[in-house]
């Protein structure tokens, strides 16, 4: 049984009543740019990289050198955010860290998306027994929390860094598989697609040239909604010792190594902190504006 | 009338029973998962309880001995089945910290872990419920603006965020609340506070706008026209049309809150299986993690089918089958 | 001097006063003056259980269990449940009981029970197992005398009675009762500390005083444990009030507290651990002793232990630390002897300052792992210091140390480990056969050296302790000066963070946290002699 | 006192915080026990007149002038005097009677909201009176139901029953009709009047509100353009656009429809003349200068007495004739077959259920012929018609292209190649997602001919010329050919996805309800774009649930019935 009712053209019709087709800027950025939240959103995330990309380069100190006389100095003008436990500069870690923390959240999200999109396309557009076989193990996959099933896989291969994102990648990845499957079974039935075909255009560029773009569209939406929580599990995962080990930076485990320093040397928990905070905010406010962009109708 | 009464429940059950079979079939799946990851870890098992019961030297004897009785050395098929059969009966193999039974050590520390669960569930969903009901009903006024800012700030702060800095800032600075909470109830609302704060957050938000749909909806409108405050709309129809959609984000968030306690609970000292858990994979206790993996998948399945059935019988579209 | 604080010490002298006093009448003194709030500890380590075999050394670090023999931070021993131990010839030892021993449950502590407890740990303690040799005979030969047959001279007899694993002495009887579930042990009073367990769970370990305690009555009401695996938790409860004491402090920990009002850093008994520098000597360039020496002489140890570890932990001045009596102080720093061996060895400095012989550079592999964060900052300064004469060091930071170690596929030069360089009784030589011997299973690099494998084997029999100070004392000059293919960075150091009350903490023995003197503020440590 | 308007509109200017000025200073009145019919197309502002009425226009909204009902001024009313009004004094139905009852809830508490609403005890049996009444079996289980379960024409009714209960004096209907069958759109409007309330009806469809109305108000850009007795607005057809509406609707106008020229103003800005006159075949110049003011019962200045000289504006028509279905040629008897579809069958499985969409239908689609498939909702028209296009595999049966096997039952293939080469193509429902939503629309045009049998190299310069050549071939040439079709009206979609099909050239098109998305006016012109298409050796098989259109467009009509096919010529 199905709730859809056959689409019903006054439906559309009275929607013209309110609102005329207005003629939108077509490029996304351009229309994010014009979305005030999305603005503040791609100025902190522009911020953000350029901290963590153009900051080691143009500041002087290297975030390895410990310097053992000069341990937990306050912000200062030779440490502009002053110095950590082992006198290594605050500012420079800070700036490794976040490559570390924004860097692996974007290579794992990017590594996530492209298998969800090569599996769910696969299996959307092949169906049979690869289709059935794909989707039982997503359902089984998503049947587990990622939060567990990430403590599964570093439980089995141990704390680190790169066993962290392995994990990640194997919890997370059915997600972006199922979604990209079902956006493809419907739009194999897509109008414009069925008109292709019957136009004669091969499947192969139906999928490159309709479906594709949409697909990705959608994926776009999703990592960016979902990169702020990756930075999240990144941090929060490494803030436990399950991720980087020392003596290499990244956000959460600076915010760990630095809590009983909070007292005396509270700059040190306070970056890294606000760092995750805004990292975070960026990538919301830039997701849930591109949800709105392009993808009106979709909640989730 | 009678047999359309019986006809219903029939379909009622039939509904109740394949989501039973399907939860089922999930867990069966999950479990060979969690089977395969075990070849993964490193070292030879039986050699690693052996040496979690004391011996430090085991002899090939004694490890193969080991083997045999773990049934290591039959083909997979037959490993898998075996396992799955003693866990099935409560066996989850032994830790190799202490070589204790898993499901004892686990099981003890269970209900601790399930009471800041279960109240940062409950507190989560107060939460975004009233939230969200106050945006809908001063819609594009300032209630709704301070609340939608609010949470969009709880919605970037990752639950550890919150749990660091409530230590610091409201433990250690103003005295309220121990550092060692070490599962004393008296302290268990600071850690249930700091694990629903991001997730009230997110799901008010998600509430907020099944909320607006439902009071923009024609139903309402022609309630309106019938002559229904705002009040009735609000709780009569959009709750009621709203709280369907938001049971199954409940439902998928239950796994978030069982992930999320696990590190709020290693930050407060909390003694649950997820402050537990994390000791054991830096000891390389794979046997503790496995077994977390379980109990956790499995109630968190259990849960999800909970919500999913309870959802499908609020519904009377579902429930009450299609036209006559 | 604030009043509340000559008020402790005015109570304090007279506690010392009345433990002079005879027993009888110090009993009822000490009940009206002396009500100290049970003192409370935060540790990292779980105890698991009540099992006198598996867990029974935590208990004797809390004052509940207790040892036949006692080693002190004077680097001797001395006997504590015995009233003596006496040597009658090379295979034969006769332990005399203390009299009047009850346990915490008033049943005496006699030769039978004492020789129950030997029994039982020999049958199923691993470390009784390994400590005491095959074919030890036990037995009774009089009234609280045990005697004590070796086949073979067994001069580490002493250090293994006061070994806390081996021998603690518990009521046979009382944990044979509960069978294996152990938690029924709880308020039986099977130990015969000075204070006895009311409780143990996953959260802490609660102790109440021990009324007949036979040397005293103990002066706090009681003791409770917390286990807390995050060190920052740790501190915190102590800075907010919720513990007195916090154990195994990080070591970074101490600039921190020094800095912060209410807490205290404070150092206990000297440790004989320390950070252990093993070289692979199969491999290309520690073959070579010159290389070894070299790399040996480059280090800075005094550097390593008061700059880049802030002086938290203790200078390694020779292969064992400076207050073992026999220890000498010998490793040195000498960055031109250090040049020169390299020079002699036919290796040249390169363009980029690091030495060169044949084409092949002289970098070295470093093993370090993470579950010591402290070794982060010392290979770091390491390889700067060694970096002065010409020697390159990579670090590689490792899972496991052991598991690389023994892995045969590991590439390396120089492994770090964390261990003892004597026993938890005391004695040398039983590291020295765990590390340094050629048979030696942790002698990962294969390493021989028949001069110091022959040092060892005399010491293993030899009695005389101005006979054995001469041996170690030899074996100390071959180690470090010959061929230091061992030798040690730092020296650990054990350390508290207490507050306020307790910044007059010294848990004096070695290892035992509490003791029945044990009081906030100043107190005396028991000696337990002639009592 | 029968004279006394139950509502009153007088000067009503609706704006909405969009900016569109919806409504334009509209005035008239319902009297008590009459039926006035507010129509015209989609943007007209009929439905902000209705809501209005109420108070239920969003927030925001700002209002002018002044709407009466029973003498309480709505534009100035309390929300408490509002409330007393709503469901009380005032019913109200929506088009679409599962989107205004409350899924949740069951259909009794629906009928019952007025009373609820009003903090009233319903009184004894009077929901199942209510039902009772409007003709409904077995009232007392029916209505302990919920709304999906039952059909849309009996719950429509119980809305009626729901807006009625109170016996309101004014029962305002918004489209109550339009989601329902022809056939079940009388019964639904024979119930509203019967309550005996005033009833404002607002409606699309001149066709069926003339069968009940008393009277009509044509509304145009936010204005009621004229307003009368509904025989004789149909007969007289005095305004032009109502002229212009009446030839565009099938059933009331001889031979094919006729479409409009142009498209209605945008409304957010200020139109100074006559809202309609750059549209209109007899426009004035004082019609581009000053609006026309309403008098007896007409707002045109055609029936105004001028001083100044009543100049026609001489503009460009179009010069092209409009064919006339009468012109074709009849298709030759012997013509040969394009398409057939043997005894095809096919069946849906949702769970147990199973829906027999198409059972055994045999179809030959013959050169030279527009063949039409009509039939209700849910009789499988389109399904078999996606069958005979090779879209889906029949259950049995076998489709032939071209006398060439296509598809048959059992095997997944698609048998023939004409079946991809262009051979058939397709014109939707829903024209916006028929086209590709990121693409400009040249690039949709152009697409056929891109297709590797074509064996075509086409430069991005040439695509375009030919995209444009085809826009202009459908009446487009003013539209950007780099524009989204977010950006144009439903309309232009329909039309640029009809200049894909023409340039793919294909043997037949294949058409499911082209026009039922579009407002009358628009839909003519659709149709006349595809009877243009027709020549010798070309088809159209158009799906549609409206007969009188097929009718005059066909050369025969099917009927279709639960699946079955039923010939009739």
């Amino acid at each position: 049984m199905s709730f859809t009712r056959p689409f019903n053209p006054l439906d559309a019709a009275a929607e013209i009543e309110t609102a005329l087709p207005v003629v939108k800027h077509r490029k996304v950025t351009a229309r994010l740019w014009r979305h005030s939240q999305a603005r503040i959103g791609m100025i902190l995330g522009i911020l953000l990289l350029c901290f963590v990309i153009i900051g080691p380069i143009i500041y002087p100190h290297d975030p390895a050198k410990p310097d053992y006389g000069n341990k937990l100095a306050p912000p200062g003008s030779q440490h502009i955010l002053g110095t950590d436990q082992s006198g290594r500069d605050q500012l420079a870690r800070l700036m490794e860290g976040g490559m570390r923390s924004l860097g692996s959240a974007l290579l794992v999200l990017g590594s996530v998306s492209s298998a969800g999109l090569v599996i769910g396309l696969i299996a959307g557009m092949s169906g049979g027994w690869f289709d059935a076989l794909a989707m039982r193990l997503v359902d089984v996959m998503m049947a587990l929390p990622g939060m567990v099933m990430a403590i599964a896989v570093v439980g089995v291969l141990g704390p680190g860094f790169i066993n962290l994102l392995v994990a990640l990648v194997i919890s997370s990845w059915a997600y972006y598989a199922r979604l990209t499957r079902s956006y493809v079974l419907t739009a194999r039935q897509r109008q414009d697609v069925i008109s292709a075909r019957l136009a004669g255009i091969g499947w192969g560029r139906v999928i490159f040239t309709h479906i594709l773009p949409g697909v990705l569209t959608q994926l776009i939406v999703i990592v960016t909604l979902n990169l702020g929580s990756m930075i999240a599990w990144i941090s929060g995962l490494s803030f436990l010792g399950l991720g980087v080990q020392p003596p290499k930076a990244e956000w959460g485990a600076m915010l760990s190594g630095s809590r009983f320093y909070f007292t005396f040397a509270p700059w040190l928990l306070l970056g890294p902190a606000i760092l995750i905070f805004l990292s975070v905010i960026s990538a919301n406010l830039i997701g849930n504006a591109l949800r709105d962009i392009l993808d009106p109708k979709a909640n989730e | 009338m009678n047999s359309n009464q019986h006809y219903e429940r029939v379909e009622i059950v039939k509904i109740i029973f394949q989501r039973l079979l399907q939860m089922f079939l999930t867990l069966l799946g999950a479990s060979l998962i969690i089977w395969a990851l075990l070849p993964l870890a490193p070292g030879d098992p039986a050699m690693r309880i052996l040496q979690s019961l004391g011996v430090t030297e085991p002899t090939q004897h004694e490890v193969e001995t080991k083997r045999e009785e773990l049934g290591l050395n039959q083909p997979y098929h037959m490993q898998y089945i075996q396992w799955l059969g003693r866990l099935v009966q409560g066996d989850f193999s032994e830790s190799y910290q202490n070589g204790k039974p898993v499901l004892e050590e686990l099981g003890r520390r269970l209900p601790d872990t399930f009471r800041l669960a279960s109240l940062s569930l409950v507190l989560t969903i107060f939460f975004s419920i009233s939230l969200a009901l106050i945006c809908t009903a001063f819609h594009n006024q300032w209630p709704d603006h301070l609340i939608l800012f609010l949470t969009q700030i709880g919605a970037s702060t990752p639950s550890f965020l919150i749990g660091v800095l409530t230590l610091q800032f409201v433990v250690v600075k103003l005295g309220v609340g121990k550092v060692l909470s070490q599962g004393d109830v008296k302290m268990i609302l600071l850690p249930a506070l700091c694990l629903s704060v991001n997730r009230s957050s997110n799901w008010s938000q998600l509430l907020r706008a099944g909320l607006l749909e439902a009071v923009n909806a024609k139903y309402s409108l022609v309630a309106t026209a019938r002559g229904a405050r705002k009040l009735r709309l609000l709780f009569k129809y959009a709750l009621p049309n709203a709280m369907l959609p938001f049971l199954t984000v409940i439902g998928l968030g239950i796994g978030g809150i069982i992930g999320g306690s696990a590190i709020i609970e290693a930050i407060f000292t909390w003694p649950g299986i997820g402050s537990f858990v994390f000791k054991a994979i830096t000891a390389r206790d794979y046997p503790v993690v496995q077994g977390f993996v379980i109990i956790a998948g499995a109630s968190y399945v259990l849960a999800s089918t909970l919500v999913d059935i309870t959802s499908t019988l609020l519904d009377p579209r579902i429930r009450e089958g299609g036209q006559l | 001097m604030k009043p509340f604080k000559s008020f402790l010490i005015l109570a304090c002298l007279m506690v010392l006063l009345a433990a002079c006093a005879p027993m009888a009448t110090s009993e009822t003194v000490l009940q009206q003056t002396e009500e100290y709030e049970p003192l409370r500890f935060v540790t990292s380590f779980t105890i698991k259980s009540l099992d006198p075999v598996s867990q029974g050394f935590w208990l004797a670090e809390y004052g509940v269990a207790e040892l036949l023999m006692q080693y002190r931070d004077d680097g001797n021993h001395y006997p504590w449940l015995l009233n003596s131990i006496e040597n009658v010839d090379d295979l034969t030892w006769v332990l005399t009981l203390r009299e009047g021993l009850t346990f915490q449950n008033g049943k005496p502590v006699d030769e039978e029970a004492v020789l129950a407890v030997i029994n039982r740990q020999m049958e199923l303690s691993s470390s009784a197992q390994s400590s005491i040799p095959e074919g030890t005979v036990f037995e009774i030969t009089a009234p609280l005398e045990i005697t004590v047959k070796t086949l073979e001279p067994y001069p580490r007899l002493i250090p293994t009675l006061a070994s806390e694993s081996v021998f603690p002495i518990y009521d046979v009887e009382a944990v044979e009762a509960v069978g294996e579930n152990f938690g029924e042990l709880a308020g039986t009073g099977f130990y015969t500390g000075p204070f006895s367990v009311v409780s143990l769970d996953d959260q802490a370990l609660i102790l109440e005083r021990n009324e007949n305690y036979w040397a005293g009555r103990p002066k706090l009401q009681g003791v409770e444990v917390r286990f807390v695996s995050d060190a920052q938790a740790r501190i915190l409860a102590v800075q907010n009030g919720e513990a007195d004491i916090c154990n195994y402090p990080p070591t970074e920990a101490k600039s921190v507290v020094d800095a912060t009002d209410g807490v205290n850093f404070v150092y206990g008994w000297p440790s004989s651990g320390g950070f252990r520098a093993i070289l692979n000597t199969q491999e290309s360039p520690f073959d070579d002793p010159a290389v070894r020496k070299a790399f040996n002489r480059a280090i800075d140890y005094a550097v390593l232990a008061n700059d880049v570890m802030d002086g938290v932990v203790k200078q390694a001045t020779g292969f064992f630390p400076e207050w073992v009596p026999f220890s000498i102080q010998n490793q040195v720093t000498d960055l031109e002897q250090a040049k020169q061996l390299l020079d002699e060895a036919g290796w040249v400095v390169g363009d980029d300052g690091i030495r060169e012989k044949d084409g092949e550079r002289l970098s070295i592999i470093m093993l370090i792992y993470p579950q010591q964060p402290d070794l982060v900052p010392i290979s770091e300064a390491i390889q700067a210091q060694v970096l002065e004469a010409g020697i390159e060091v990579e670090i590689q930071l490792v899972d496991s140390i052991f598991d690389a170690l023994t892995d045969e596929s590991t590439v390396w030069d120089v492994g770090v480990t964390s261990g003892g360089s004597l026993s938890f009784g005391g004695s040398p030589e039983q590291s020295l056969l765990t590390y340094d011997h050629s048979e030696a299973y942790r002698n990962w690099a294969g390493h021989t050296n028949p001069e110091l494998d022959a040092l060892i084997d005399e010491l293993a029999v030899t009695f005389d302790s101005e006979k054995r100070t001469e041996i170690l004392k030899e074996f100390q000059r071959v180690r470090v000066e010959e061929d230091p293919q061992q030798f040690f960075l730092t020296f650990h150091t054990t350390r508290f963070i207490v507050n306020d009350n307790y910044q007059d903490y010294h848990p004096g023995m070695a290892l035992y946290f509490v003791h029945y003197l044990t009081t906030p503020g100043e107190y005396e440590t028991p000696t337990f002699e002639d009592n | 006192m029968n004279e006394i308007a139950t509502i009153q509109y007088q000067g009503l200017n609706v704006t909405y915080a969009t900016g569109v000025h919806a409504v334009r200073g509209v005035s008239f009145d319902v009297r008590r026990g009459e039926c006035l019919s507010l129509v015209g197309e989609s943007g007209c502002g009929k439905t902000t007149m209705s809501h209005a009425a109420l108070g239920l226009l969003p927030a925001n909204t700002r209002l002018s002038g002044s709407i009466n009902i029973n003498n309480i001024d709505i534009l100035a009313a309390s929300s408490n005097e509002l409330r007393q009004l709503r469901g009380l004094v005032a019913g109200f139905v929506v088009q679409d009677p599962y989107a205004a009852c409350n899924p949740l809830a069951r259909v009794e508490d629906h009928v019952a909201e007025a009373w609820h609403a009003h903090g009233m005890t319903v009184p004894d049996q009077a929901v199942v009176q209510g039902i009772t009444e409007l003709g409904i079996q077995e009232p007392g289980t029916m209505i302990r139901r919920y709304p999906h379960q039952w059909s849309g024409g009996m719950l429509q009714r119980a809305t009626i029953a729901a807006a009625s209960a109170h016996n309101p004096n004014l029962i305002i209907a918004d489209e109550p009709t339009s989601a329902l069958d022809a056939d079940r759109a009388d019964t639904t409007l024979e119930a509203l009047k019967q309550t005996g309330a005033a009833l404002l009806l607002v409606s699309h469809d001149l066709a069926v509100v003339s069968r009940h109305a008393d009277r009509i108000a044509i509304c145009y850009a936010g204005k009621v353009v004229e307003i009368g007795d509904s025989q004789e607005i149909i007969k007289e057809r005095r305004h032009p656009y109502t002229s212009g509406l009446l030839k565009a609707i099938p059933s009331l106008h001889e031979g094919l429809p006729e479409p409009m020229p142009g498209y209605p103003p945008d409304l957010r800005y200020q139109i100074a003349g006559c809202a309609f006159a750059p549209r209109c075949p007899h426009a004035m110049n004082i019609c581009l200068e000053t609006p026309p003011k309403m008098a007896n019962g007409v707002a045109c200045h055609l029936y105004v007495e001028h001083d100044h000289a009543k100049e026609k504006i001489t503009r460009q028509t179009s010069t092209k004739e409009l064919p006339r279905v009468s012109d074709r040629p009849p298709p030759e008897v012997k013509a040969k077959v394009l398409a057939e579809a043997r005894e095809v069958s096919k069946t849906y499985r949702q769970g147990t259920r199973l829906t027999h969409a198409v059972r055994s239908a045999s179809l030959q689609i013959k050169q030279g012929e527009i063949v039409g498939i009509s039939g209700p909702s849910g009789c499988g028209k389109s399904t078999l018609l996606r069958l005979l296009a090779t879209m889906e595999i029949p259950d049995a049966g076998e489709v032939y292209l071209d006398g060439e096997l296509a598809t048959r039952a059992g095997s997944k293939k698609i048998h023939s190649n004409l079946a991809r080469k262009a051979y058939l193509m397709p014109v939707f429902q829903d024209p916006i997602s028929s086209l590709d939503a990121r693409w400009p629309i040249w690039r949709t045009i152009v697409e056929p001919l891109t297709a590797p049998h074509r064996k075509n190299q086409l430069s991005k310069e040439q695509s375009r010329q030919i995209a444009y050549d085809l826009l202009k071939g459908v009446g487009l040439e003013n539209v950007d050919i780099e524009a989204r079709p977010a950006e144009l009206s439903v309309g232009q979609c329909q039309r640029v996805a009809i200049a894909r099909v023409l340039a793919a050239k294909p043997k037949i098109i294949i058409a499911d309800e082209p026009t039922s998305a579009l407002d009358v006016s628009v839909s003519a012109s659709i149709l006349h774009l595809l009877v243009e298409f027709i020549e010798q050796e070309r088809a159209i098989v158009i799906v549609s649930h409206d007969r009188p259109m097929l009718n005059v467009l066909c050369d025969r009509v099917l009927e279709m019935y639960d699946g079955l096919l039923v010939s009739n010529s």
